[in-house]
Protein backbone atom coordinates (compact mmCIF):
# COMPACT_ATOMS: atom_id res chain seq x y z
CA UNK A 1 0.00 0.00 0.00
CA UNK A 2 2.74 2.41 0.98
CA UNK A 3 4.62 1.65 -2.20
CA UNK A 4 1.52 2.38 -4.24
CA UNK A 5 1.07 5.75 -2.54
CA UNK A 6 4.75 6.60 -2.94
CA UNK A 7 4.69 5.73 -6.64
CA UNK A 8 1.47 7.71 -7.13
CA UNK A 9 2.88 10.76 -5.37
CA UNK A 10 6.14 10.67 -7.35
CA UNK A 11 4.11 10.31 -10.53
CA UNK A 12 2.02 13.35 -9.58
CA UNK A 13 5.10 15.40 -8.69
CA UNK A 14 6.92 14.57 -11.93
CA UNK A 15 3.94 15.14 -14.22
CA UNK A 16 3.13 18.33 -12.30
CA UNK A 17 6.68 19.57 -12.84
CA UNK A 18 6.47 18.65 -16.51
CA UNK A 19 3.22 20.57 -16.90
CA UNK A 20 4.71 23.56 -15.07
CA UNK A 21 7.63 23.70 -17.49
CA UNK A 22 5.39 23.13 -20.54
CA UNK A 23 3.16 25.98 -19.42
CA UNK A 24 6.20 28.17 -18.86
CA UNK A 25 7.48 27.46 -22.37
CA UNK A 26 3.99 28.20 -23.67
CA UNK A 27 3.96 31.51 -21.85
CA UNK A 28 7.22 32.43 -23.51
CA UNK A 29 6.74 31.07 -27.04
CA UNK A 30 3.07 31.44 -27.98
CA UNK A 31 2.29 34.28 -30.38
CA UNK A 32 -0.07 36.63 -28.54
CA UNK A 33 -1.55 37.46 -25.16
CA UNK A 34 -4.67 35.26 -25.38
CA UNK A 35 -2.74 32.17 -26.39
CA UNK A 36 -0.17 32.86 -23.70
CA UNK A 37 -2.96 32.86 -21.12
CA UNK A 38 -3.44 29.23 -22.08
CA UNK A 39 0.14 28.46 -21.07
CA UNK A 40 -0.32 30.33 -17.82
CA UNK A 41 -3.52 28.41 -17.16
CA UNK A 42 -1.73 25.06 -17.52
CA UNK A 43 0.85 25.88 -14.88
CA UNK A 44 -1.63 27.50 -12.52
CA UNK A 45 -4.15 24.66 -12.44
CA UNK A 46 -2.73 21.40 -13.76
CA UNK A 47 0.90 21.94 -12.73
CA UNK A 48 0.18 23.43 -9.31
CA UNK A 49 -2.67 21.00 -8.71
CA UNK A 50 -0.64 17.87 -9.47
CA UNK A 51 2.32 19.04 -7.39
CA UNK A 52 0.03 19.85 -4.45
CA UNK A 53 -1.71 16.46 -4.73
CA UNK A 54 1.67 14.75 -4.88
CA UNK A 55 2.84 16.57 -1.76
CA UNK A 56 -0.34 15.76 0.16
CA UNK A 57 0.01 12.08 -0.78
CA UNK A 58 3.50 12.24 0.74
CA UNK A 59 2.20 13.87 3.91
CA UNK A 60 -0.52 11.32 4.62
CA UNK A 61 -3.51 12.24 6.75
CA UNK A 62 -2.43 15.22 8.84
CA UNK A 63 -2.77 18.95 9.29
CA UNK A 64 -0.24 19.41 6.49
CA UNK A 65 -2.56 17.70 4.02
CA UNK A 66 -5.46 19.88 5.15
CA UNK A 67 -3.40 23.02 4.64
CA UNK A 68 -2.13 21.81 1.25
CA UNK A 69 -5.65 21.08 0.09
CA UNK A 70 -6.75 24.51 1.36
CA UNK A 71 -4.03 26.16 -0.73
CA UNK A 72 -5.02 23.96 -3.68
CA UNK A 73 -8.71 24.90 -3.44
CA UNK A 74 -7.81 28.56 -3.03
CA UNK A 75 -5.55 28.64 -6.06
CA UNK A 76 -8.01 26.61 -8.13
CA UNK A 77 -10.62 29.30 -7.43
CA UNK A 78 -8.40 32.37 -7.50
CA UNK A 79 -6.27 31.84 -10.56
CA UNK A 80 -9.07 31.11 -13.09
CA UNK A 81 -10.94 34.12 -11.68
CA UNK A 82 -7.90 36.32 -12.14
CA UNK A 83 -7.45 34.87 -15.63
CA UNK A 84 -11.05 35.64 -16.52
CA UNK A 85 -10.78 39.20 -15.25
CA UNK A 86 -7.49 39.58 -17.12
CA UNK A 87 -8.88 38.34 -20.45
CA UNK A 88 -12.03 40.42 -20.11
CA UNK A 89 -9.99 43.48 -19.23
CA UNK A 90 -7.67 42.96 -22.20
CA UNK A 91 -10.66 42.55 -24.53
CA UNK A 92 -12.34 45.75 -23.34
CA UNK A 93 -9.02 47.52 -23.81
CA UNK A 94 -9.22 46.56 -27.46
CA UNK A 95 -6.45 43.97 -27.60
CA UNK A 96 -7.27 41.91 -30.70
CA UNK A 97 -6.74 38.14 -30.70
CA UNK A 98 -4.03 36.82 -32.99
CA UNK A 99 -5.16 35.44 -36.35
CA UNK A 100 -3.33 33.32 -38.89
CA UNK A 101 -3.25 36.11 -41.48
CA UNK A 102 -1.14 38.18 -39.10
CA UNK A 103 1.50 35.47 -39.20
CA UNK A 104 4.50 36.88 -40.94
CA UNK B 1 12.55 13.85 -6.39
CA UNK B 2 11.65 17.04 -4.52
CA UNK B 3 14.75 18.47 -6.13
CA UNK B 4 13.31 17.71 -9.59
CA UNK B 5 10.13 19.57 -8.68
CA UNK B 6 12.12 22.49 -7.32
CA UNK B 7 14.23 22.73 -10.45
CA UNK B 8 11.09 22.62 -12.58
CA UNK B 9 9.48 25.39 -10.54
CA UNK B 10 12.63 27.52 -10.71
CA UNK B 11 12.87 27.05 -14.48
CA UNK B 12 9.23 28.09 -14.83
CA UNK B 13 9.91 31.13 -12.66
CA UNK B 14 12.72 32.08 -15.00
CA UNK B 15 10.47 31.70 -18.05
CA UNK B 16 7.75 33.81 -16.42
CA UNK B 17 10.30 36.47 -15.51
CA UNK B 18 11.48 36.57 -19.12
CA UNK B 19 7.91 37.10 -20.29
CA UNK B 20 7.41 39.82 -17.68
CA UNK B 21 10.55 41.56 -18.90
CA UNK B 22 9.72 41.22 -22.61
CA UNK B 23 6.13 42.40 -22.41
CA UNK B 24 5.08 43.53 -24.97
CA UNK B 25 1.69 44.58 -23.52
CA UNK B 26 0.96 45.26 -19.88
CA UNK B 27 -1.44 42.32 -19.86
CA UNK B 28 1.42 39.93 -20.66
CA UNK B 29 3.28 41.30 -17.68
CA UNK B 30 0.27 40.89 -15.40
CA UNK B 31 -0.15 37.31 -16.60
CA UNK B 32 3.52 36.63 -15.90
CA UNK B 33 3.24 38.23 -12.45
CA UNK B 34 0.23 36.07 -11.60
CA UNK B 35 2.02 32.93 -12.76
CA UNK B 36 5.16 33.92 -10.89
CA UNK B 37 3.12 34.20 -7.69
CA UNK B 38 1.67 30.72 -8.14
CA UNK B 39 5.14 29.33 -8.73
CA UNK B 40 6.38 31.01 -5.54
CA UNK B 41 3.57 29.29 -3.64
CA UNK B 42 4.67 25.95 -5.08
CA UNK B 43 8.33 26.60 -4.32
CA UNK B 44 7.53 27.44 -0.71
CA UNK B 45 5.32 24.39 -0.31
CA UNK B 46 8.04 22.10 -1.67
CA UNK B 47 10.82 23.76 0.35
CA UNK B 48 8.69 23.60 3.52
CA UNK B 49 8.16 19.94 2.84
CA UNK B 50 11.81 19.29 2.20
CA UNK B 51 12.92 21.00 5.39
CA UNK B 52 10.10 19.40 7.39
CA UNK B 53 8.58 22.69 8.51
CA UNK B 54 4.87 22.71 7.75
CA UNK B 55 4.68 26.26 9.21
CA UNK B 56 5.74 27.34 5.76
CA UNK B 57 2.36 26.33 4.41
CA UNK B 58 0.74 29.33 6.17
CA UNK B 59 3.14 31.44 4.20
CA UNK B 60 2.23 29.71 0.97
CA UNK B 61 -1.44 30.43 1.65
CA UNK B 62 -0.63 34.08 2.33
CA UNK B 63 1.28 34.31 -0.96
CA UNK B 64 -1.63 32.83 -2.90
CA UNK B 65 -3.92 35.38 -1.29
CA UNK B 66 -1.69 38.39 -1.89
CA UNK B 67 -1.13 37.27 -5.47
CA UNK B 68 -4.87 37.34 -6.11
CA UNK B 69 -5.34 40.72 -4.42
CA UNK B 70 -2.40 42.16 -6.35
CA UNK B 71 -3.72 40.99 -9.71
CA UNK B 72 -7.21 42.32 -9.02
CA UNK B 73 -5.78 45.68 -7.93
CA UNK B 74 -3.69 46.04 -11.07
CA UNK B 75 -6.63 45.09 -13.32
CA UNK B 76 -8.94 47.52 -11.61
CA UNK B 77 -6.36 50.26 -11.91
CA UNK B 78 -5.88 49.52 -15.62
CA UNK B 79 -9.63 49.69 -16.21
CA UNK B 80 -10.25 52.95 -14.35
CA UNK B 81 -6.90 54.67 -13.90
CA UNK B 82 -7.83 55.54 -10.31
CA UNK B 83 -9.55 53.97 -7.31
CA UNK B 84 -12.44 56.39 -6.75
CA UNK B 85 -16.09 55.48 -7.18
CA UNK B 86 -16.65 57.21 -10.50
CA UNK B 87 -18.59 55.20 -13.08
CA UNK B 88 -16.75 52.77 -15.31
CA UNK B 89 -15.60 54.22 -18.64
CA UNK B 90 -17.70 53.24 -21.65
CA UNK B 91 -16.71 50.16 -23.62
CA UNK B 92 -14.62 51.23 -26.61
CA UNK C 1 -17.13 48.79 -8.36
CA UNK C 2 -16.69 46.32 -11.16
CA UNK C 3 -19.21 44.81 -13.52
CA UNK C 4 -17.44 41.45 -13.77
CA UNK C 5 -19.92 39.04 -12.21
CA UNK C 6 -17.58 36.12 -11.59
CA UNK C 7 -15.10 38.39 -9.87
CA UNK C 8 -17.82 39.81 -7.64
CA UNK C 9 -19.12 36.37 -6.62
CA UNK C 10 -15.65 34.95 -5.97
CA UNK C 11 -14.55 37.99 -3.98
CA UNK C 12 -17.70 37.91 -1.91
CA UNK C 13 -16.81 34.34 -0.96
CA UNK C 14 -13.15 35.07 -0.46
CA UNK C 15 -13.18 38.18 1.73
CA UNK C 16 -14.53 36.43 4.87
CA UNK C 17 -11.87 33.76 4.56
CA UNK C 18 -9.16 36.39 4.22
CA UNK C 19 -10.39 38.12 7.39
CA UNK C 20 -10.56 34.73 9.13
CA UNK C 21 -7.00 34.00 8.02
CA UNK C 22 -5.94 37.33 9.51
CA UNK C 23 -7.47 36.36 12.84
CA UNK C 24 -5.73 32.98 12.61
CA UNK C 25 -2.38 34.66 12.03
CA UNK C 26 -3.09 37.02 14.93
CA UNK C 27 -3.91 34.21 17.35
CA UNK C 28 -1.31 31.81 16.00
CA UNK C 29 1.62 34.19 16.36
CA UNK C 30 3.00 32.42 19.42
CA UNK C 31 3.06 29.02 17.67
CA UNK C 32 4.12 29.72 14.12
CA UNK C 33 5.33 32.62 12.01
CA UNK C 34 3.18 35.70 12.13
CA UNK C 35 1.81 38.02 14.74
CA UNK C 36 0.06 41.32 15.17
CA UNK C 37 1.75 43.24 12.37
CA UNK C 38 1.23 40.59 9.72
CA UNK C 39 -2.35 39.94 10.84
CA UNK C 40 -3.12 43.65 10.64
CA UNK C 41 -1.76 43.87 7.11
CA UNK C 42 -3.77 40.82 5.98
CA UNK C 43 -6.95 42.24 7.54
CA UNK C 44 -6.39 45.53 5.74
CA UNK C 45 -5.78 43.62 2.50
CA UNK C 46 -9.15 41.91 2.90
CA UNK C 47 -10.92 45.26 3.37
CA UNK C 48 -9.02 46.68 0.39
CA UNK C 49 -10.08 43.77 -1.83
CA UNK C 50 -13.70 44.37 -0.82
CA UNK C 51 -13.41 48.09 -1.56
CA UNK C 52 -11.82 47.43 -4.94
CA UNK C 53 -14.47 45.01 -6.10
CA UNK C 54 -17.60 46.55 -4.60
CA UNK C 55 -16.61 50.20 -4.64
CA UNK C 56 -14.94 52.51 -2.16
CA UNK C 57 -18.28 53.64 -0.75
CA UNK C 58 -19.27 50.04 0.12
CA UNK C 59 -15.90 49.51 1.75
CA UNK C 60 -16.35 52.65 3.81
CA UNK C 61 -19.71 51.39 4.99
CA UNK C 62 -18.18 48.09 6.14
CA UNK C 63 -15.22 49.66 7.92
CA UNK C 64 -15.92 53.39 8.32
CA UNK C 65 -12.86 55.68 8.28
CA UNK C 66 -13.89 57.19 11.61
CA UNK C 67 -13.96 53.73 13.22
CA UNK C 68 -10.61 52.92 11.64
CA UNK C 69 -9.00 56.04 13.07
CA UNK C 70 -10.41 55.37 16.54
CA UNK C 71 -9.30 51.74 16.43
CA UNK C 72 -5.75 52.80 15.50
CA UNK C 73 -5.57 54.94 18.63
CA UNK C 74 -7.22 52.19 20.64
CA UNK C 75 -4.55 49.71 19.51
CA UNK C 76 -1.75 51.96 20.78
CA UNK C 77 -3.68 52.51 24.01
CA UNK C 78 -4.08 48.76 24.44
CA UNK C 79 -0.34 48.29 24.07
CA UNK C 80 0.56 51.13 26.42
CA UNK C 81 -2.22 50.11 28.82
CA UNK C 82 -0.80 46.59 29.09
CA UNK C 83 2.44 48.27 30.13
CA UNK C 84 0.58 50.28 32.80
CA UNK C 85 -1.12 47.09 34.02
CA UNK C 86 2.35 45.81 34.87
CA UNK C 87 2.91 48.96 36.96
CA UNK C 88 -0.45 48.62 38.71
CA UNK C 89 0.23 45.09 39.97
CA UNK C 90 3.55 46.23 41.35
CA UNK C 91 6.02 45.36 38.59
CA UNK C 92 7.77 47.54 36.01
CA UNK C 93 6.34 49.07 32.89
CA UNK C 94 5.63 46.25 30.37
CA UNK C 95 6.41 43.68 33.09
CA UNK C 96 4.31 40.75 31.84
CA UNK C 97 5.38 38.04 34.36
CA UNK C 98 4.05 40.27 37.16
CA UNK C 99 0.55 40.05 35.67
CA UNK C 100 0.13 36.58 37.11
CA UNK C 101 2.34 36.12 40.20
CA UNK C 102 1.47 32.44 40.60
CA UNK C 103 2.29 31.52 36.99
CA UNK C 104 4.77 34.04 35.58
CA UNK C 105 4.80 32.16 32.29
CA UNK C 106 1.03 32.61 31.97
CA UNK C 107 1.49 36.29 32.71
CA UNK C 108 3.97 36.49 29.84
CA UNK C 109 1.48 34.73 27.62
CA UNK C 110 -1.36 37.14 28.48
CA UNK C 111 0.84 40.18 28.10
CA UNK C 112 2.16 39.09 24.73
CA UNK C 113 -1.35 38.32 23.52
CA UNK C 114 -2.68 41.74 24.56
CA UNK C 115 0.28 43.55 23.07
CA UNK C 116 0.02 41.68 19.77
CA UNK C 117 -3.69 42.45 19.65
CA UNK C 118 -2.90 46.13 20.10
CA UNK C 119 -0.33 46.01 17.28
CA UNK C 120 -2.78 44.17 15.04
CA UNK C 121 -5.58 46.69 15.64
CA UNK C 122 -3.30 49.66 15.06
CA UNK C 123 -1.71 48.29 11.88
CA UNK C 124 -4.98 47.13 10.31
CA UNK C 125 -6.65 50.49 10.97
CA UNK C 126 -3.72 52.62 9.85
CA UNK C 127 -3.24 50.66 6.62
CA UNK C 128 -6.95 50.86 5.80
CA UNK C 129 -7.05 54.60 6.56
CA UNK C 130 -4.05 55.24 4.31
CA UNK C 131 -5.72 53.28 1.52
CA UNK C 132 -8.95 55.28 1.94
CA UNK C 133 -7.02 58.54 1.91
CA UNK C 134 -5.10 57.65 -1.27
CA UNK C 135 -7.93 55.94 -3.10
CA UNK C 136 -10.46 58.71 -2.56
CA UNK C 137 -8.47 61.12 -4.73
CA UNK C 138 -7.91 61.59 -8.44
CA UNK C 139 -4.90 63.12 -10.09
CA UNK C 140 -5.27 66.67 -11.44
CA UNK C 141 -4.12 65.28 -14.85
CA UNK D 1 31.66 16.09 14.46
CA UNK D 2 28.84 18.10 12.96
CA UNK D 3 29.70 19.82 9.72
CA UNK D 4 29.06 23.53 9.21
CA UNK D 5 26.12 24.11 6.86
CA UNK D 6 27.34 25.39 3.54
CA UNK D 7 25.67 27.18 0.66
CA UNK D 8 25.81 23.87 -1.18
CA UNK D 9 23.11 22.46 1.09
CA UNK D 10 20.82 25.23 -0.04
CA UNK D 11 21.61 25.35 -3.72
CA UNK D 12 18.11 26.79 -4.35
CA UNK D 13 19.39 30.11 -3.02
CA UNK D 14 21.69 30.63 -6.00
CA UNK D 15 19.08 30.53 -8.83
CA UNK D 16 16.81 32.67 -6.62
CA UNK D 17 19.51 35.31 -6.24
CA UNK D 18 20.24 35.21 -9.98
CA UNK D 19 16.53 35.79 -10.69
CA UNK D 20 16.55 38.61 -8.13
CA UNK D 21 19.40 40.39 -9.91
CA UNK D 22 17.69 39.90 -13.30
CA UNK D 23 14.48 41.42 -11.92
CA UNK D 24 16.34 44.39 -10.48
CA UNK D 25 18.06 45.10 -13.80
CA UNK D 26 14.76 44.82 -15.64
CA UNK D 27 13.11 47.27 -13.24
CA UNK D 28 15.87 49.79 -13.87
CA UNK D 29 15.43 49.50 -17.64
CA UNK D 30 11.64 50.00 -17.56
CA UNK D 31 10.26 53.35 -18.67
CA UNK D 32 6.64 52.45 -17.97
CA UNK D 33 6.07 52.97 -14.25
CA UNK D 34 3.15 50.57 -14.29
CA UNK D 35 5.39 47.73 -15.53
CA UNK D 36 7.95 48.71 -12.90
CA UNK D 37 5.30 48.35 -10.18
CA UNK D 38 4.42 44.88 -11.49
CA UNK D 39 8.05 43.82 -11.53
CA UNK D 40 8.44 45.14 -7.98
CA UNK D 41 5.79 42.60 -7.04
CA UNK D 42 7.92 39.83 -8.58
CA UNK D 43 10.97 41.19 -6.77
CA UNK D 44 9.11 41.07 -3.49
CA UNK D 45 7.98 37.46 -4.06
CA UNK D 46 11.57 36.48 -4.82
CA UNK D 47 13.12 38.22 -1.87
CA UNK D 48 10.51 36.74 0.47
CA UNK D 49 11.32 33.23 -0.78
CA UNK D 50 14.97 33.96 -0.22
CA UNK D 51 14.32 35.11 3.37
CA UNK D 52 12.34 31.94 3.91
CA UNK D 53 15.28 29.82 2.75
CA UNK D 54 17.51 31.68 5.20
CA UNK D 55 15.13 30.41 7.91
CA UNK D 56 13.45 33.72 8.71
CA UNK D 57 9.77 32.87 8.20
CA UNK D 58 8.56 35.86 10.23
CA UNK D 59 10.41 38.33 8.01
CA UNK D 60 9.23 36.46 4.91
CA UNK D 61 5.66 36.68 6.20
CA UNK D 62 5.94 40.44 6.57
CA UNK D 63 7.60 40.86 3.20
CA UNK D 64 4.91 38.78 1.49
CA UNK D 65 2.06 40.66 3.16
CA UNK D 66 3.48 44.17 2.76
CA UNK D 67 5.72 43.94 -0.29
CA UNK D 68 3.60 41.83 -2.60
CA UNK D 69 0.16 42.94 -1.46
CA UNK D 70 -0.20 46.33 0.17
CA UNK D 71 2.67 48.21 -1.39
CA UNK D 72 1.43 47.27 -4.89
CA UNK D 73 -1.94 48.79 -3.98
CA UNK D 74 -0.41 51.93 -2.50
CA UNK D 75 2.06 52.41 -5.37
CA UNK D 76 -0.76 52.13 -7.90
CA UNK D 77 -2.83 54.59 -5.86
CA UNK D 78 0.14 56.95 -6.08
CA UNK D 79 0.46 56.34 -9.82
CA UNK D 80 -3.14 57.49 -10.17
CA UNK D 81 -1.99 60.89 -8.90
CA UNK D 82 1.14 61.19 -11.08
CA UNK D 83 2.16 60.38 -14.65
CA UNK D 84 2.41 56.83 -15.98
CA UNK D 85 5.88 57.02 -17.51
CA UNK D 86 9.29 57.95 -16.22
CA UNK D 87 11.02 60.78 -18.05
CA UNK D 88 14.14 59.65 -19.94
CA UNK D 89 17.33 60.77 -18.22
CA UNK D 90 18.69 64.06 -19.49
CA UNK D 91 22.37 63.16 -19.56
CA UNK D 92 24.56 60.11 -19.31
CA UNK D 93 24.94 59.22 -15.62
CA UNK D 94 28.64 58.32 -15.77
CA UNK D 95 29.60 60.18 -12.56
CA UNK D 96 26.93 58.59 -10.35
CA UNK D 97 27.60 55.21 -11.98
CA UNK D 98 31.28 55.49 -11.04
CA UNK D 99 30.40 56.35 -7.42
CA UNK D 100 27.97 53.43 -7.19
CA UNK D 101 30.42 50.95 -8.69
CA UNK D 102 33.19 52.04 -6.32
CA UNK D 103 30.86 51.81 -3.30
CA UNK D 104 29.63 48.41 -4.42
CA UNK D 105 33.18 47.14 -4.89
CA UNK D 106 34.09 48.42 -1.41
CA UNK D 107 31.10 46.62 0.09
CA UNK D 108 31.95 43.37 -1.71
CA UNK D 109 35.54 43.74 -0.45
CA UNK D 110 34.06 44.16 3.03
CA UNK D 111 32.13 40.90 2.80
CA UNK D 112 35.43 39.01 2.42
CA UNK D 113 36.04 39.59 6.13
CA UNK D 114 32.61 38.36 7.15
CA UNK D 115 32.32 35.04 9.00
CA UNK D 116 31.62 31.88 7.05
CA UNK D 117 27.97 31.17 6.18
CA UNK D 118 26.33 29.37 9.11
CA UNK D 119 29.37 29.77 11.37
CA UNK D 120 28.21 29.25 14.98
CA UNK D 121 30.85 31.74 16.19
CA UNK D 122 29.61 34.56 13.93
CA UNK D 123 28.56 37.73 15.79
CA UNK D 124 25.03 37.24 14.45
CA UNK D 125 24.79 33.98 16.39
CA UNK D 126 26.55 35.32 19.47
CA UNK D 127 24.63 38.54 19.97
CA UNK D 128 21.82 38.96 21.01
CA UNK D 129 22.84 36.25 23.38
CA UNK D 130 21.55 32.72 22.67
CA UNK D 131 20.19 32.66 26.20
CA UNK D 132 17.02 34.29 24.82
CA UNK D 133 16.34 31.12 22.89
CA UNK D 134 17.00 28.98 25.96
CA UNK D 135 14.97 31.17 28.32
CA UNK D 136 11.95 31.55 26.07
CA UNK D 137 10.62 28.02 26.43
CA UNK D 138 10.96 27.99 30.23
CA UNK D 139 9.70 31.50 30.90
CA UNK D 140 6.79 31.87 28.50
CA UNK D 141 5.68 28.47 27.16
CA UNK D 142 5.55 30.12 23.74
CA UNK D 143 7.10 28.34 20.81
CA UNK D 144 7.85 31.21 18.48
CA UNK D 145 10.96 32.89 19.88
CA UNK D 146 10.63 35.83 17.49
CA UNK D 147 7.24 36.75 18.89
CA UNK D 148 8.54 36.61 22.46
CA UNK D 149 11.61 38.69 21.72
CA UNK D 150 9.54 41.30 19.87
CA UNK D 151 6.65 41.56 22.28
CA UNK D 152 8.23 40.86 25.64
CA UNK D 153 12.03 41.07 25.83
CA UNK D 154 12.09 44.02 23.44
CA UNK D 155 8.67 45.37 24.35
CA UNK D 156 9.77 49.01 24.40
CA UNK D 157 11.08 48.76 20.83
CA UNK D 158 7.83 47.36 19.55
CA UNK D 159 5.80 49.98 21.39
CA UNK D 160 7.92 52.60 19.68
CA UNK D 161 7.50 50.95 16.28
CA UNK D 162 3.74 50.75 16.62
CA UNK D 163 3.67 54.41 17.59
CA UNK D 164 5.75 55.22 14.51
CA UNK D 165 3.22 53.42 12.28
CA UNK D 166 0.39 55.30 13.96
CA UNK D 167 2.16 58.64 13.58
CA UNK D 168 2.93 57.93 9.93
CA UNK D 169 -0.72 57.11 9.29
CA UNK D 170 -1.87 60.31 11.00
CA UNK D 171 0.67 62.28 8.96
CA UNK D 172 -0.58 60.85 5.66
CA UNK D 173 -4.19 61.53 6.64
CA UNK D 174 -3.39 65.13 7.61
CA UNK D 175 -1.53 65.80 4.35
CA UNK D 176 -4.05 64.22 1.98
CA UNK D 177 -7.23 65.33 3.76
CA UNK D 178 -6.01 68.87 4.32
CA UNK D 179 -5.17 69.23 0.64
CA UNK D 180 -8.51 67.74 -0.43
CA UNK D 181 -10.38 70.19 1.79
CA UNK D 182 -8.45 73.18 0.47
CA UNK D 183 -9.07 72.11 -3.12
CA UNK D 184 -12.75 71.61 -2.29
CA UNK D 185 -13.12 75.19 -0.99
CA UNK D 186 -11.29 76.54 -4.02
CA UNK D 187 -13.73 74.78 -6.35
CA UNK D 188 -16.67 76.09 -4.36
CA UNK D 189 -15.30 79.65 -4.63
CA UNK D 190 -14.95 79.20 -8.38
CA UNK D 191 -18.57 78.10 -8.90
Amino acid sequence: METVIAVLSWFCLVTGSAFAIIGGIGLLRLPDFYTRMHGGGITDTLGAGLIMVGLSLQAGLSLITVKLLLILVFSLVASPTAGYALAKSARTHGLEPWKREDDR
Amino acid sequence: MFAVTMVAVLVTMGLALTRAALGPTLFDRILALNMFGTKTVLLIAVVGFLTGRPDFLDLALLYALMNFIGTITVLRFLRFGHFTDEPEPEEP
Amino acid sequence: MTRLTILRVVSKWMVPFILLFALYVQAHGDLGPGGGFQAGVIFAAGIILYSLVFGLEAGRRVFPPRVAESLAALGILLYAGTGWAGLLVGGWYLDFPALNPHHPSHGQHWGIFAVELGVGLAVASVMTSIFYAFAGRRGSQ
Amino acid sequence: MSRLPTLGDQWVVIPLLVLLVCTAITIIRMRSLMAAVLLTGIYSFLSASWMLLLDAPDVAFTEAAVGAGLSTVLMLATLALTSRDAKPPVRRPWGPLFVVVVTGAALVYGTLDMPHYGDPDAPAQRYPSPSYVERTAAETEIRNVVTVVLASYRGYDTLGETTVIFTAGIGVLLLLRGRARRMGTREREKS
